[in-house]
């Protein structure tokens, strides 16, 4: 019964909603909460938002896996690898952004015991 | 392939820290000091090299891949990068401070990858290595501002990562909108369709990229942390966010707007948006009384101004803006390395110490260099703003060209304020001692305002030929997709 | 012969001076009800001033201070011409003009005031003080009227205006007429604007401190002085002269109306002085000088 | 001789000897010798000459240049370095105030010559007057306001005079003699040029110079300082200049009472750089009595006032002669009275100058034993004084000269037959004539008064003066008329004078400022959460305004 789901606008309409909200949640994360971490976790949430819209959209049923050997050589029936190698970097560059952030916020933590984001303000003016 | 090197070299290097740092005392600060040499040996021998525009096209893994473009433009921007950060190494070698960076080996693999990173943003002609390039001068960057782990420094360096991370989330946002409407990564072929798009998408594509780079540029609504980051990073690493990183940024943004933005209404709102920066920050900036932040508050108006020059798309101003870049490359840089000779007992310095310190040497350098940083003529700062505010002028837009004079005049009310307090008559208890070394590096950087400034016409005509490589849209797109 | 016209005119203001001096004397006590002196008493007693002795020396510019007064005087009567037509008796009024002689006729005023302040006298200088401020407000709306003369008779020469009137410019101007004879008034140091030499105020004014032969010198001077400035007034106002009965009616007119005027009222102290001067005098010169000018 | 500059081949600059530039440096090598004169008397830093050098240097580039690019270019410099020799001397506060009026007077010249650029893309003095016809009429009335605030700071026309007092009061005393006599006239001489290339900005010039003349001398009258008085003077007479420029045929005057002031100008503050170097004071109340101690400094003083009051016969009558024939020509029949009011009041600055430095008693006994200044500071007073009345000798002398640059302006020239004399179409007035008959006079006067001398012996003791039947004594303030002038003030209309100053604009304008900048530099607060929001906010403001 949900055989509509296969086609291929169906789906990138539901992977851009899908996207897009969690991209909206993130985003208002980010403008109401005052929480560090819950700030990192917004801008994780509107990260990986954009990163499901990337490969949810320029990923193809029809194609195959950009994967050259013996049977396959075509290249216009491979999937294209460039948003996924893409995508692996800035996972990854954003997980290292995200760990450096919660190490800085931990270390600021220790110092002041501060945690939300508009108490720091040591050096007002 | 040498262009490679510019990026490879300091990343080599950068990785090879610790292993140097066994050698000997000092022996990391002297390679660092050895390398970063030969890089601009590398680049002047370039410079000397080639006469035409375009000096070498790196294609790694055509047409895919990557490919970096060394035009004349971006080779300016990186004689002035490496220039800064040699100098940089040499004071850092020089100024023997006892304990400032315990662990010397993390900073300079840190100084190498903001350096890799600088160059790697000019010189890549591909919108995902732009992606990766802004990430690690931006890690980079939030590492060494809060390199000394006191509260302010971690503050500020939290500060700069949360922007650096919602920054790039953005940018990243309209990276991808790009390759799923163009299909591609590459600038060259970007440009070439970006104009086929729909208007919705192309706006949103526009706007993305402007929150994104906004942040890095520091334009008006978005660069309320700026001061914050300056306040608690060290003077020393303040004087590379001024005179690299941000010349960095602006020079990309730019590049991709002369390239495939959309024109008119938005240039010109663009430019009323420098201008209104420019404003803001230099108000903001006349009652400061620390140091650190009055010459943030500073920055953030000359990169306003640059940010104008750059904005009015001819080549008269765009030569104006590389003056400038210039200029206020090598004053602030001079301005801040000076702060941290007069730190060394004491981080935040309020305005008043000015009056106690006892270091004409010192005095005079700044003054040098907050002159040319006002535009006074025989500075090199001069000659940006006059061929700035000319072809403003002839262009017709008084009303920009008086916001910039009075955002210039408010920036003298501050500063001289500053060199009143300089000046004080009185008893001054607070000697400082500035060694030989620091010494010659003050005076090369105040040697060259002056000279610049009074022989603005050794590097005009190079200025003028990059404004002309960065404008011409089409001679770069043929040389990356070819005829 | 220019030397001999000069001694002339100098001898004939000298005489003339003296006379009114006396008679001014001899009017005013009549106004008071009063005998009042013989007329050349105040001849004689300068006479005998010459003949004092003084045994205290305030210093040297206090001795100049009165030569300077002298000459200014001298030098006023030389730059104004007797008569307007004729070829004698016109000094050295053709090597100068009408603005020269206006600041002529406060060169006496500085070398008073040099030599007051010499003398270090308190209340010497407080008058010094009042006449100064006073002058500048005397002066302004005698230079409005002199100004409106000078631009409709097309010339700055004191001959030329005097020849140039068809009628008397006290007549075809008379709101320029009557804000100069305000200032006329002040500059003949006769009240309502004579708070300076004012012997009741100051008991010992600037006048106080010049004593024996600096009296007689400044009697003299005072003489020669008062006789330059009727003149002035008659060549700028009635019609010039050109001839002694002309000039000496003309100029004693003159002289008795500031009598009477000087008579008739009280004494301003200095700022209602210059108070009344920078109003009501200015406002009539001003009203003049477009009425006269404005075609 | 042309060259371009900065690579660029659309920027023509030039150098050019003229005869208006001739004049100019010739009073600037004369204001640099005779204070270079008495420079020997102070110790100075190296640094002092050094800087010195760069501000006479600036000063020669300002009046060689030919362009207004060039220009511009001397006018910073000039104003730089003569903040750093201010610096020597100035409190923190005058020094800001003096280096806050020159930027903004360099930024709207520098707005000025860009808009004069703007049109026919040059800063020749030629092509000025084309460009300028070629503005629309807004950008004209901007062009001439900018021009004209530049100009005005440097002069200090009365409204932005305000930096000027302080710094001439307190710069020093070496300085101040070059800072009034110099620097100011670079404001006439970009007058100068605006009035003769551009245009006669005919009544704005009227009024600023007429109010600049009043109010400047009811300032002079107030003060107690030697040196704010002679700066208020100093103010008032440029303000003649202002205002005669301000009519067709008044360049011929507005130069000869240039070269005047200059002279007499170095005259009176190095006079007074003499007085302060023996006694110390440099206030009226402290001083004195001091003609018997410094006669010829005295003497040199009376000439100086003598010109400053515009009295004949020495120079000073010469030039306002020619200022008042100028307003006469062109009808400006009002504004001469104007003019010839406040050159009357001047005799009460004037008087109070020379007698509160040298004439009645000096309160304090230790003047005693001052002796007269040392001779360097004589002998530039000799040069200045012997020019003085040679010029009003014969005040035909620099007519030559003076139509020399006018014909080369395309001006009227003046009238000349001989050197004694000076000739308008009003009046002639022959100084040799007067000098002679006045110095004769006064000769023969003195010599009949002196045959009539007898024996008179100086009051040994120094209270020895009329004093209401009192006996003074040491408490007793003996100086009593330093402050004359003060009763003015119960008259209505000085009283507005005095009472009102641009000092309550400024300070209104710095506090507005100030918290205007308080209230923007609280976004810069570091709060990220406001800045992501603003950021958010302006991406749908955007968004919405091009989706409109």
């Amino acid at each position: 019964m949900f055989e509509f789901l296969n086609q291929p606008e169906v789906i990138k309409t539901i992977v851009t909603l899908g996207a897009m909200s969690l991209f909206f949640v993130g985003l208002f994360g980010l403008l109401t909460r005052k929480h560090i971490v819950k700030v990192f976790i917004s801008i994780a949430i509107m990260e990986s938002a954009i990163f499901l819209l990337f490969i949810g959209l320029s990923f193809n049923r029809e194609k195959v896996a950009p994967i050259i050997d013996a049977t396959q050589t075509q290249v216009a029936t491979m999937n294209d690898p460039i948003p996924q190698a893409m995508i692996l970097t800035a996972i990854v560059i954003g997980m290292a952004v995200l760990a450096l952030g919660v190490s800085f916020a931990i270390e600021y933590y220790k110092l002041t015991g501060k945690t939300e984001i508009d108490t720091m303000n040591e050096m007002r003016f | 392939m040498s262009s490679t090197l510019f990026i490879a070299l300091p990343l080599l290097f950068g990785f090879a820290t610790p292993l140097l740092s066994r050698l000997g005392k000092n022996a990391l600060a002297y390679t660092s000091v050895l390398m970063q040499l030969s890089l601009l040996g590398l680049a002047l021998s370039l410079l000397l090299a080639h006469s035409s525009t375009t000096v070498e096209l790196i294609s790694i893994a055509a047409p895919l891949g990557i490919s970096f473009v060394l035009s004349t433009a971006s080779l300016l921007m990186v004689l002035l990068f490496t220039l800064l950060m040699t100098l940089f190494s040499l004071y850092y070698l020089f100024q023997r401070r006892a304990n400032a960076y315990a662990n010397e080996s993390k900073f300079f693999t840190l100084l190498n990858m903001l350096l890799a990173a600088s160059i790697g943003l000019v010189l890549s002609s591909d919108i995902f290595n732009i992606y990766v390039f802004f990430e690690i001068a931006g890690i980079s960057a939030y590492i060494l501002s809060a390199y000394s782990k006191t509260a302010l420094a971690l503050e500020s360096g939290l500060k700069y990562l949360l922007t650096g991370a919602v920054a790039s989330i953005f940018l990243l946002f309209a990276i991808v909108l790009i390759y799923l409407h163009v299909g591609s990564l590459n600038l060259a072929v970007i440009a070439e369709q970006f104009q086929l798009l729909p208007y919705n998408v192309k706006l949103l594509i526009s706007l993305l990229l402007l929150i994104g780079f906004g942040f890095k540029v520091e334009v008006f609504p978005l660069n309320f942390w700026v001061t914050d980051v300056y306040q608690g990073s060290t003077s020393l690493v303040n004087a590379l966010f001024s005179g690299i990183v941000v010349k960095a940024y602006l020079f990309v943004f730019f590049h991709i707007l002369y390239l495939f933005l959309p024109q008119g209404e938005f240039t010109l709102f663009l430019l009323y948006l420098g201008g209104v920066s420019m404003l803001v920050a230099e108000v903001a900036g006349l009652r400061q009384t620390n140091l650190k932040r009055l010459f943030a508050y500073s920055s953030l108006g000359q990169v306003a101004l640059i940010f104008v020059a750059f904005a009015m798309q001819n080549i008269q101003a765009v030569q104006a803006a590389f003056f400038i870049v210039i200029a206020h490359s090598l004053a602030k840089f001079m301005l801040f390395l000076a702060l941290a000779s007069l730190e060394k007992t004491e981080q935040n310095m309020h305005i008043d110490r000015l009056k106690q310190i006892d270091s004409p040497f010192l005095m005079v350098m700044m003054f040098l260099a907050m002159l040319s940083l006002l535009g006074i003529p025989l500075f090199v700062g001069f000659v940006g703003k006059f061929l700035l505010l000319k072809s403003l002028a002839v262009e017709g837009m008084l009303t920009l060209l008086v916001m910039v004079v009075v955002a210039s005049f408010i920036e003298a009310i501050y500063y001289f304020k500053l060199m009143g307090y300089m000046l004080h008559k009185g008893t001054r208890s607070e000697k400082v001692e500035v060694s030989l070394g620091e010494k010659m590096i003050f005076v090369s950087l105040g040697l060259s305002l002056l000279l610049l400034g009074v022989f603005p016409m050794s590097i005009a005509g190079f200025l003028q030929n990059a404004a002309e490589v960065l404008l011409d849209q089409t001679a770069y797109i043929t040389l990356l997709v070819g005829g | 012969m220019i030397l001999f016209d000069l001694l002339f005119m100098l001898l004939v203001a000298y005489i003339t001076g003296f006379l009114y001096y006396g008679l001014y004397r001899n009017i005013t006590a009549r106004f008071q009800r009063r005998l009042g002196p013989p007329v050349w008493q105040s001849f004689l007693d300068s006479i005998k001033f010459f003949s004092k002795e003084e045994s205290i020396s305030h210093g040297w510019m206090f001795y100049l201070g009165p030569v300077i007064m002298m000459s200014g005087a001298i030098m006023t009567l030389f730059f104004i011409p007797l008569f307007h037509t004729g070829e004698s008796f016109k000094g050295l009024s053709s090597y100068g003009n009408l603005f020269l002689v206006l600041y002529l006729l406060v060169l006496g005023a500085l070398g008073n005031a040099l030599a007051v302040g010499a003398s270090g006298n308190p209340f010497g200088v407080m008058g010094v003080t009042r006449g100064l401020s006073r002058l500048f407000a005397l002066e302004l709306p005698f230079y409005i009227s002199v100004i409106a003369l000078i631009s409709v008779s097309g010339s700055a020469d004191i001959v030329c205006i005097a020849a140039s009137q068809t009628e008397w410019n006290a007549f075809a101007y008379p709101l320029l007429f009557i804000a100069a004879l305000f200032s006329f008034v002040g500059m003949m140091g006769q009240a309502p604007f004579d708070v300076v030499g004012a012997p009741v105020e100051v008991y010992s004014g600037p006048a106080s401190e010049f004593s024996g032969k600096f009296l007689a010198l400044l009697m003299s001077q005072s003489a020669i002085f008062t006789f330059a400035k009727l003149v002035l007034m008659v060549h700028l106002f009635l019609g010039g002269a050109s001839g002694f009965v002309e000039l000496l009616a003309k100029s004693f007119g003159l002289f008795l109306f500031v009598i009477a005027f000087g008579a008739m009222y009280g004494r301003f102290k200095t700022p209602q002085s210059i108070d009344f001067l920078l109003k009501v005098p200015t406002s009539i010169a001003i009203v003049g000088l477009i009425l006269a000018t404005w075609s | 001789m042309e060259f371009s500059l900065y690579g660029l081949s659309d920027i023509v600059l030039s150098l050019k000897v003229t005869a208006l530039a001739n004049f100019f440096a010739l009073l600037i090598v004369l204001s640099t010798l005779t204070v270079l004169f008495i420079a020997p008397n102070y110790r100075l830093k190296r640094s002092f000459y050094l800087l010195f050098t760069l501000l006479v240097a600036s000063l020669f580039l300002i009046v060689y240049a030919h362009d207004y690019l060039l220009f511009f270019i001397g006018w910073e410099v000039m104003s730089i370095s003569t903040y750093f020799l201010l610096s020597f001397t100035l409190s923190k506060e005058a020094l800001h105030k003096y280096i806050l009026f020159a930027m903004a007077s360099a930024l709207s010249l520098f707005v000025a010559i860009l808009l004069l650029y703007s049109t026919q893309h040059s800063f020749l003095y030629e092509d000025a007057k084309q460009s300028y016809l070629a503005m629309s009429d807004g950008v004209q009335q901007l062009f001439t306001l900018f021009m004209l605030i530049a100009i005005f700071i440097k002069l200090g026309t009365i409204g932005f005079h305000y930096w000027l007092v302080d710094a001439y009061e307190e710069s020093h005393n070496l300085f101040t003699p070059f800072l009034s006599a110099m620097l100011s006239k670079m404001g006439l001489y970009a007058l100068i040029l605006f009035v003769a290339n551009i245009t006669q900005a005919t009544y704005v010039l009227a009024v600023m110079g007429l109010l600049t003349t009043i109010i400047a001398t009811f300032k002079a009258i107030e003060q107690e300082s030697i040196k704010r008085l002679l700066a208020y003077s100093s103010i008032a007479q440029l303000g003649y200049i202002v205002t005669v420029l301000s009519v067709a045929d008044g360049m011929g005057g507005a130069l000869y009472h240039a070269l005047i002031h200059t002279l007499v100008k170095l005259l009176l503050f190095i006079n007074i750089a003499g007085v302060i170097y023996v006694t110390q004071k440099e206030k009226l109340s402290d001083l004195g009595g001091l003609i018997y101690k410094l006669p010829q400094s005295f003497v040199f003083l009376l000439i100086g006032i003598i010109v400053l009051a515009g009295m004949p016969p020495l120079g000073g009558f010469a030039s306002k002669f020619m200022i008042y024939t100028a307003l006469l020509d062109a009808k400006y029949l009002l504004l001469l009275a104007g003019v010839m009011f406040s050159s009357a009041s001047a005799f009460i600055y004037v008087y109070k100058l020379i007698y509160g430095i040298y004439l009645g008693h000096p309160t304090h006994k230790n003047l005693e034993e001052v002796k007269e200044v040392p001779w360097t500071f004589l002998a530039p007073q000799y040069l200045l004084a012997s020019l003085l009345v040679i010029i009003g000798t014969f005040p035909g002398l620099v007519i030559p000269y003076i139509n020399r640059i006018l014909g080369e302006l395309n001006l009227t020239l003046l009238s000349f037959e001989t050197i004694q004399t000076l000739i308008t179409s009003y009046a002639q007035y022959n100084g040799f004539v007067v000098m002679g008959a006045f110095g004769g006079i006064f000769v023969l006067v003195l010599m009949m008064f002196m045959l009539l001398r007898s024996k008179a012996k100086k009051p040994k003791n120094r209270f020895d003066i009329a004093y209401c039947a009192e006996e003074p004594n040491e408490a007793t303030h003996l100086h009593y008329g330093y402050s004359m002038g003060q009763e003015l003030k119960r008259v209505g209309l000085i009283h507005l004078i005095a009472k009102n100053s641009s000092k309550y604009f400024y300070d209104f304008l710095a506090k507005q400022m100030q918290y205007f900048s308080e209230v923007v530099r609280k976004i810069y607060s570091g709060n990220l959460l406001l800045n992501f929001n603003i950021a958010v906010l302006f991406l749908i403001i955007l968004l919405l305004w091009s989706l409109k």
